[in-house]
């Protein structure tokens, strides 16, 4: 009935789900049958004459005992198979998992990030749990597994073990603003060989453009997977922030330290706006509102987006 | 309804009281020139509760009022460490 | 309709609000907990920035003042009006004080620089803006409350003249007691837990 | 002015005191128009906070953008749920029926502060306008989610503040409610009612009472902190100021957790009277049900952290909490238990408002139930922010407090109104109800296990069948709700007239005074010797008019 499980917390869990709602449906059948039982068998035409009972007390013990019994057998499942997603071990591969407005990326041990998160099979996998502006919760169903990305908490971590390949849906869980709804991303787990093929193979960690590739393309890539369109449309309508159609080359008025003055929307422009976006705030809108990409978004890529930015204009 | 007969707190009373409460702030500033450790924030609240007990008790009448009341009051006072207490399980082992 | 008189209905109906108060004031007071918890060496030596000798007399005044109204209210039981207008009146002057003293002392924070939002308090990490927010944030919400009360004393006094408040009908004038009893209490936490961190 | 003469006093409906018309009811400080202005202020917003669950139904309906964008859903759940919370269901059934029948079922002729019940009226209205001003104003609607947790509710630029104050002011009013009621019961009980004597439903609206008083501070200092945050930048909540956004929610449950029994012990009150009455036959264990409910107060304020399970809590609270959420289920499976035991051996009675009680019984079970699910840790890592937690609030708070309302006021409508609504309509109108309530709720447990979380305006195409049912169920349940309404308005305006003292055969004190109660609701106190269920009189022979 529900996500296929792919991680080794799936069997406890469901042995947990299995248990509660076990109790849940006997009880609501039960007392929904004695119910119905009673609304006939005790229907004033039937039963025109009470009878009087005011209690007793016997029944009461049982009554709250049993379920006493019952909830500390939950709560018993509902720890034991929680205990060990705690238990983070310091084996395995750390990756920083960020989260903003309203995109994941994930930094490897070696410096590389990426939009989805690619991990191996069968092992132990310690996501550290950065959040640059407000609450976020990362969330993969099919692993059962979800944890709030607190920002200004430091050591917040969760961790988890593939026992299944394939691509699964993170989710972002904590309501977070507009986007909120399209914040996810894919979990991909391979085979640890070809994960660690991936991991060696350093062209996707700066890659190589070839000459006759269309920049504007690759800007277009760039400004969908760092989630700029979250904020910036490409359509002319204002989201969070202005629009990216049709600016570039115009003047643009912004105010810089307090002053409101005219620039030009150039080069120089776009990059500061991404590396040191409260330098310049666009007139109507407020600082703070976009984060610096500053060691999320090189050199090269702001070159890309730029190219891209320039396309919008022809 | 005023059948219920007010007791009426003589001043010397109160005046005892209020020059306990000044020997017990004075007890206070001068206990923090000391050095207990961490139980320097101990004796300061142990001490600020005694003071307290004597406002809620005399100035407040509450050691003349139906029983009620001070039960209240103490019932509202768990209730409230217990607030503490419990939030506590969640900042003394992040 | 007939109205009855509940002395007694009215004193408990002022409880169950100054339990109420007290709640507010606790979260806050859980608030402070936890953030002294987590920064107790900032909030050390940022507890230092106070003063003390202020606050010992602050403290020793709303200590008196308590003792005037209760002092008060056993005058208008034995029926001494004029006793009990002039322990007010001492009350209400005591209270002003007070607030005279805190803007004092706040106004030296804030020529230092200590203020919520302030450059000064940035440079001096987490621990010393939390205390002084604070600090701030409970000694103001406190002042807002001797305001209120000086209001209701100045309401008390008023219908004390006009003898609508008299040897068998003071209970405006218990519940008054009773809510500056609280800021007092109020008080006697917030003295050591701000001034007297050592 | 009463004169102390024998002369019957008018009907509270048609006394003309110092003002006439409209302000002879906002003016009023008579328990019973205080009753009906809460009554109809609720049905308004209730009207208004519903059509807002309905477009969002409707834009749920598919994936993508159907008929809004994410700005417009955001800013809707977050205005349905602070109505819904804040307006409705908290001071829902103690502002109304509270207020209505509380002193004439201990045998007072008013609450204990007339004046300050009318002034809390005033209060909710006001922060009503307040809260209602954030969608006109400033940078827009706000959208937060009725929780307005930090950092994102000092950050978004929607128009926050006003949304915040005004929850903090009808905090005020809950509180004055809550003192009104304590010093009620505690002062003016009639003369030989014992506290064991008192009739369940306002024992219920006793340990509501100390919750209001005990939580709602703790909401409004946590709300002003917002402000400050807002307004001075304080930094207890922003992390880049060194404040802890887990803080914040550790206050802002404090408060919300006892206010989910705020909303659920007056409903608890209601079934305990309505189930006995159309059973006639007394209720089953009077003494547990008033320690469960005492029971289910206290515990309740301990329990806060199970909203918190993913936060970041450290793994000691996780554990302390889901142990005390557990207790806390205890008190209310004995109840459930009477209840179904009260039937036992009674003479079951068909009308209208057993229906709703017993409909509330079994949408209570599954919210319940689920609460549970909710309430394990391993369990709730999964479950957490998702339609799942939608689905069990639904059910618990709109199927409790929501179901023993509509229960509440069947129950109650001839003695409040001097009129009979249609009880053939009634009953259609409830059938059709509780399968659109089914439809519209079910199917959002099974989303909330497939892993679709809350306050997503759009979802991937997996999601899709379970939705579409839902998304029906809301119009199913839409239309029994309008026969309701349609059909009480019309009675209540025009239904056939009844000065029934008792048309029920209910034993409790308010049955035994005029329909409608007249001002004084008593010209004489009334003095009280027996249990409030004591059905060993019945013949078996019917009231002729029931
Ligand atoms: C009392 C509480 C209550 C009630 C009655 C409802 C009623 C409805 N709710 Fe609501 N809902 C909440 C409380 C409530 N909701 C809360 C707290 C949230 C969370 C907000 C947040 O995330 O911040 C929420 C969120 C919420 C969502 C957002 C889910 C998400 O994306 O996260 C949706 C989506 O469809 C929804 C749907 C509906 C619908 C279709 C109705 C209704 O429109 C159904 C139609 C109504 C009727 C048929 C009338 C029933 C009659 C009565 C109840 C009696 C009258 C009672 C009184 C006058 C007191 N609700
Ligand atoms: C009227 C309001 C109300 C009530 C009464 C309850 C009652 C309970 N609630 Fe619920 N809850 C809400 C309103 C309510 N809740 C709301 C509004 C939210 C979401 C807020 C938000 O995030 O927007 C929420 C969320 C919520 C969560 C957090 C989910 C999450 O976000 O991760 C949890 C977790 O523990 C929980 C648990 C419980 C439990 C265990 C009970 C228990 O008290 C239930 C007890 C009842 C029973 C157990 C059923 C009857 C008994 C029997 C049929 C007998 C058999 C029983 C046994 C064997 C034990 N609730
Ligand atoms: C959370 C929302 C958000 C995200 C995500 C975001 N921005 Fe912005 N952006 C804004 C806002 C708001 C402004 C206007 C205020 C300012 O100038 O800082 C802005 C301004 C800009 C400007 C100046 C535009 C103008 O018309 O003046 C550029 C260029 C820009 N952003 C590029 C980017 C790029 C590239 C990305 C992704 C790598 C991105 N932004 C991601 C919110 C966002
Ligand atoms: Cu990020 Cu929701
Ligand atoms: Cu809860």
């Amino acid at each position: 009935m529900y996500p296929l499980g792919a991680s080794t917390f799936v069997p406890g869990v469901e042995n947990a789900f299995v248990f509660i709602l076990g109790i849940a449906f006997f009880f609501l059948i039960g007392i929904t049958a004695v119910i119905i039982y009673f609304l006939f068998k005790y229907n004033k035409k039937r039963h025109p004459k009470p009878a009087h009972i005011e209690g007793n007390n016997t029944l009461e013990v049982i009554w709250t005992v049993i379920p006493l019994l019952l909830v500390m057998g939950m709560f018993y499942y509902g720890y034991v198979a929680w205990i060990p997603m705690k238990r983070i071990p310091d084996e395995g591969i750390h990756i920083t998992a960020n989260a903003r407005m309203w995109s994941f990326s994930f930094t490897y041990e070696d410096g590389r990030v990426t939009d989805k998160l690619y991990v191996p099979k069968d092992t132990a996998i310690i996501l550290n749990l950065n959040a640059r502006d407000v609450l976020h919760s990362l969330y993969i169903p099919a692993f059962r597994v979800k944890e709030d990305m607190v920002p200004g908490l430091t050591d917040n971590r969760m961790w988890f073990q593939a026992n299944n390949t394939g691509t699964f849906t993170i989710f972002c869980a904590e309501y977070c603003g507009l986007q909120h709804a399209l914040m996810y991303t894919d979990l991909v787990v391979m085979e640890p060989e070809e994960f660690w093929e991936w991991y060696a193979d350093t062209t996707a960690l700066a890659p190589v453009i070839p000459e006759d590739a269309n920049l504007a393309l690759l800007g277009r890539q760039v400004v969908e997977s760092k989630g700029c369109i979250a904020c910036h449309s490409l359509d002319g309508t204002v989201v969070i922030g202005p629009s990216f159609l049709g600016k570039f080359g115009d003047p643009v008025r912004v105010i810089t330290a307090g002053e409101e003055r005219e620039i030009l929307y150039d080069e120089e422009y776009v990059r500061r706006s991404i590396y040191d976006p409260d330098y310049d705030i666009t007139v109507g809108f407020r600082p703070g509102q976009m984060l610096s990409y500053e060691g999320e978004v090189s050199e090269e890529e702001v070159s890309l987006i730029i190219e891209f930015l320039r396309s919008l204009n022809e | 309804m005023s059948e219920e007969k007010t007791h009426i707190v003589p001043y010397k009373t109160q005046i005892v009281v209020l020059i306990v409460l000044l020997i017990l702030t004075a007890l206070s500033v001068a206990v923090t020139q000391l050095e207990f450790g961490s139980y320097n924030t101990l004796v300061a609240m142990l001490l600020a509760g005694a003071k307290s007990v004597l406002v809620l008790a005399f100035f407040m009448h509450l050691k003349y009022e139906k029983k009620l009341f001070p039960v209240m009051v103490a019932a509202v006072m768990v209730i409230f460490l217990l607030v503490l207490f419990v939030t506590f399980f969640d900042y003394s082992y992040r | 309709m007939t109205i009855h008189r509940d002395d007694l209905g009215d004193k408990f109906g002022m409880w169950l609000f100054i339990f109420t108060e007290l709640l507010l004031f606790g979260m806050l007071f859980v608030v402070y907990a936890v953030y002294r918890s987590m920064h107790p060496e900032a909030f050390r030596i940022a507890a230092e920035e106070l003063d003390v000798a202020l606050g010992t007399i602050n403290t020793v005044l709303l200590l008196i003042s308590s003792l005037t109204v209760a002092m008060s209210i056993t005058a208008i039981q034995k029926g001494n009006k004029q006793r009990a207008l002039q322990l007010l009146g001492v009350t209400l002057l005591i209270a002003i004080i007070f607030l005279v003293n805190k803007y004092f002392e706040w106004g030296a924070k804030f020529e230092y620089g200590f203020y919520p939002g302030s450059e000064v308090l940035q440079e001096l990490g987490f621990g010393t803006i939390l205390f002084f927010g604070l600090y701030f944030f409970m000694t103001g919400i406190h002042a807002l409350h001797i305001l209120i009360g000086i209001g209701l004393f100045i309401y008390v006094i008023v219908q004390m003249k006009n003898d609508k408040i008299h040897q068998t009908d003071y209970v405006w004038l218990e519940n008054t007691g009773l809510y500056w009893h609280l800021v007092d209490l109020i008080w006697i936490f917030l003295f050591p837990l701000f001034y007297l961190i050592h | 002015m009463t004169d102390n003469t024998r002369q019957k006093q008018p009907s509270f409906l048609e006394y003309q005191g110092r003002y006439k018309g409209i302000l002879g009811w906002i003016l009023s400080t008579d328990h019973k128009r205080i009753g009906l202005l809460y009554l109809y202020t609720m049905l308004f917003f209730f009207s208004v906070a519903a059509i807002l669950g309905i477009l969002m139904k409707t834009q749920l309906l598919a994936p993508g953008e159907t008929i809004m964008g994410p700005q417009t859903y955001n800013s809707f759940f977050t205005l349905h749920g602070i109505i819904m919370i804040f307006i409705i269901v908290v001071p829902g059934l103690p502002a109304v029926f509270g207020n209505f029948f509380l002193p004439i079922m201990i045998g007072a002729k008013d609450v204990a502060f007339p004046r300050l019940n009318l002034l809390s009226w005033w209060v909710y209205i006001i922060g009503i306008l307040i809260v209602l001003t954030s969608q006109f104003t400033g940078g827009g609607p706000p959208d937060t989610g009725w929780t307005f947790y930090a950092p994102y509710s000092f950050q978004t630029p929607t128009n926050v503040l006003p949304a915040v104050f005004g929850a903090f002011v009808m905090g005020f009013s809950s509180i004055l409610t809550g003192i009104n009621f304590v010093v009620t019961i505690h002062r003016l009980r009639a003369p030989g009612m014992s506290w064991l004597k008192m009739p369940l439903f306002p024992w219920t609206l006793y340990g509501t009472a100390w919750i209001q008083i005990l939580a709602t501070p703790v909401i409004g200092i946590t709300l002003l902190l917002i402000v400050a945050e807002r307004m001075l930048g304080i930094g207890f909540f922003d992390p880049a100021l060194g404040g802890d956004p887990i803080l914040y929610q550790h206050l802002f449950w404090i408060y919300s957790h006892p206010a989910v029994y705020i909303m659920i012990l007056p409903a608890m009150g209601v079934i305990s009277e309505i189930i006995p009455v159309f059973s006639k036959k007394s209720i089953f264990g009077y003494r547990a049900i008033v320690l469960s409910t005492m029971a289910i107060a206290f515990v309740g304020y301990f329990v806060w952290g199970h909203h918190m399970f993913t936060s970041g809590m450290s793994g000691r609270a996780l554990f302390t909490f889901s142990f005390l959420t557990f207790l806390v289920a205890i008190p209310s499976a004995i109840k459930v238990f009477n209840w179904v035991a009260t039937m036992h051996k009674g003479s079951l009675h068909l009308h209208t408002p057993f229906f709703w009680a017993v409909s509330f019984l079994f949408v209570f079970m599954v919210g319940g139930l689920t609460g549970l699910v909710l309430g394990a840790l391993a369990t709730n890592v999964h479950l957490h922010d998702t339609h799942f937690v939608v689905a069990h609030f639904h059910f618990i708070v709109f199927g409790g407090t929501g179901f023993a309302f509509m229960g509440a006021i069947h129950y109650w409508f001839p003695k409040m109104f001097g009129r009979m609504y249609d009880a053939k309509w009634a009953n259609l109108g409830w059938g059709i109800f509780f399968i659109g309530f089914l439809s519209l709720y079910l199917p959002m447990f099974y989303l909330g296990m497939m892993g679709m979380p809350r306050r997503y305006y759009d979802y991937l195409p997996e999601f899709h069948g379970p939705n579409i049912l839902s998304s029906l169920g809301a119009w199913v349940m839409i239309s029994g709700i309008l026969i309701i309404f349609a059909n009480l308005i019309r009675s209540a305006r025009s239904g056939p007239r009844t000065s029934e003292k008792n048309p029920w055969g209910g034993k409790t004190l308010e049955w035994q005074v005029d329909t409608p109660p007249t001002l004084e609701n008593y010209d004489e106190i009334p003095r009280v010797d027996e249990t409030p269920y004591d059905y060993r009189d019945y013949t078996g022979i019917d009231n002729p008019n029931n």
